[in-house]
């Protein structure tokens, strides 16, 4: 499962996408939840969004393989 | 109604072409809201800023935006514009405008425009110093 | 404060050079209204405008709003433009504009810009339809 | 004395100004009172105000011969 990272996530991880092979979320929550565990940076921001196919998505939404799954850190556009 | 619709990400905008876009038989009074960048924040002197978008998004969430405002104040025409990459100071970030019959519509609907691109669009501003980086409002 | 002002009675508004005159290094947002000629007035087709003004009293009003606006919400730049002689359908016929640190002053005083100078400057303006002529405003 | 005028003042009069020998008014309210005799029309309008030297004057402002007047219809700019 891969994951786009934008803005501050991308610095925070080092790379502009995550790749979960082994252990991969199954919702928007646990998808939170992992990437705060790892990169405990995550906790430190204003918010944490979380865009399903170029939406956003609740925690509860699941998530698929073929998703497009994006991290979406405090917009500041504008 | 007219109903023109301009929804862009753009590396640089052209704020002379703006009120010709948006210009139309039918609309009395056309609003536009022009962003830049400033000089100083909080006292700091800014060197550049970098705004980065998530593209295919930030397009869609514009749309959504433009729906709604063509929607609730009968807009005639109507631009959203932001630019990526680097800007240096003056440079015009982001162009949001409308037209209508009358004015209270194209006022109301392009102030609702760069206030609900601010709070959903994803595109994210770095604020570049002389010693240091900000991406803005990351951080509470 | 940069306090640029320019206060004009002209032939024909150019919108295209507005930003770049509202522009400078201090100024986050730049909100300008620009008022045009409408092809339908309460359902009666309009063929076209006549502006008239009392120049040089209007000037004085224009400038008056002017001082105010930038006092009251700590402007920039600041345009007031108004045309006069005959306007064609679509054609800008008034432009005012303002920048200012943040948004919420400009799009404030930009406002005020437009309401106050239709209460108060001396112009005037004849709309000519197929068979008839209207002075706007001038009766009940 | 001289008065000038715009808009539908302009029409009503059927000139771009007009002249007091006789009879001239010494305030801004005897201006009117004497337009709207004469030019009954002017008793129809919305508004009617009077400039004095590019300001807008009151009733009891007095009217000097060198002062630039004006007479001021309801305003339609923008």
């Amino acid at each position: 499962m891969k994951v786009l990272l934008f803005g501050i996530a991308k610095d925070i991880v080092g790379s502009s996408q995550l790749q979960f092979s082994e252990v991969v979320p199954k919702t928007v929550l646990e998808l939170k939840q992992l990437i705060s565990k790892t990169y405990p940076k995550f906790g430190e921001l204003s918010s944490l969004a979380v865009a399903v196919n170029s939406e956003y998505a609740k925690d509860d939404v699941p998530l698929n393989r073929n998703d497009e799954i994006a991290i979406i850190p405090p917009v500041s556009g504008g | 109604m007219v109903d023109k619709k301009i929804i862009e990400i753009v590396d640089v905008i052209d704020t002379s072409k703006v009120f010709a876009k948006l210009s139309d038989s039918q609309s009395g009074g056309i609003c536009v809201f022009v962003g830049a960048v400033r000089e100083f924040t909080k006292n700091e002197k800014v060197m550049s800023l970098e705004f980065e978008a998530y593209e295919q998004m930030a397009l869609r969430e514009m749309d959504k935006i433009a729906i709604n405002a063509i929607e609730k104040w009968q807009l005639n025409s109507l631009i959203i514009q932001h630019a990526v990459g680097f800007k240096k100071v003056e440079d015009p970030v982001v162009v949001v405008g409308a037209s209508s019959a009358h004015r209270d519509a194209c006022f109301e609907a392009c102030r609702y425009l760069i206030d609900t691109l601010k709070e959903t669009v994803p595109i994210w501003k770095k604020e570049v110093f002389e010693n240091k980086t900000v991406w803005v409002s990351a951080h509470p």
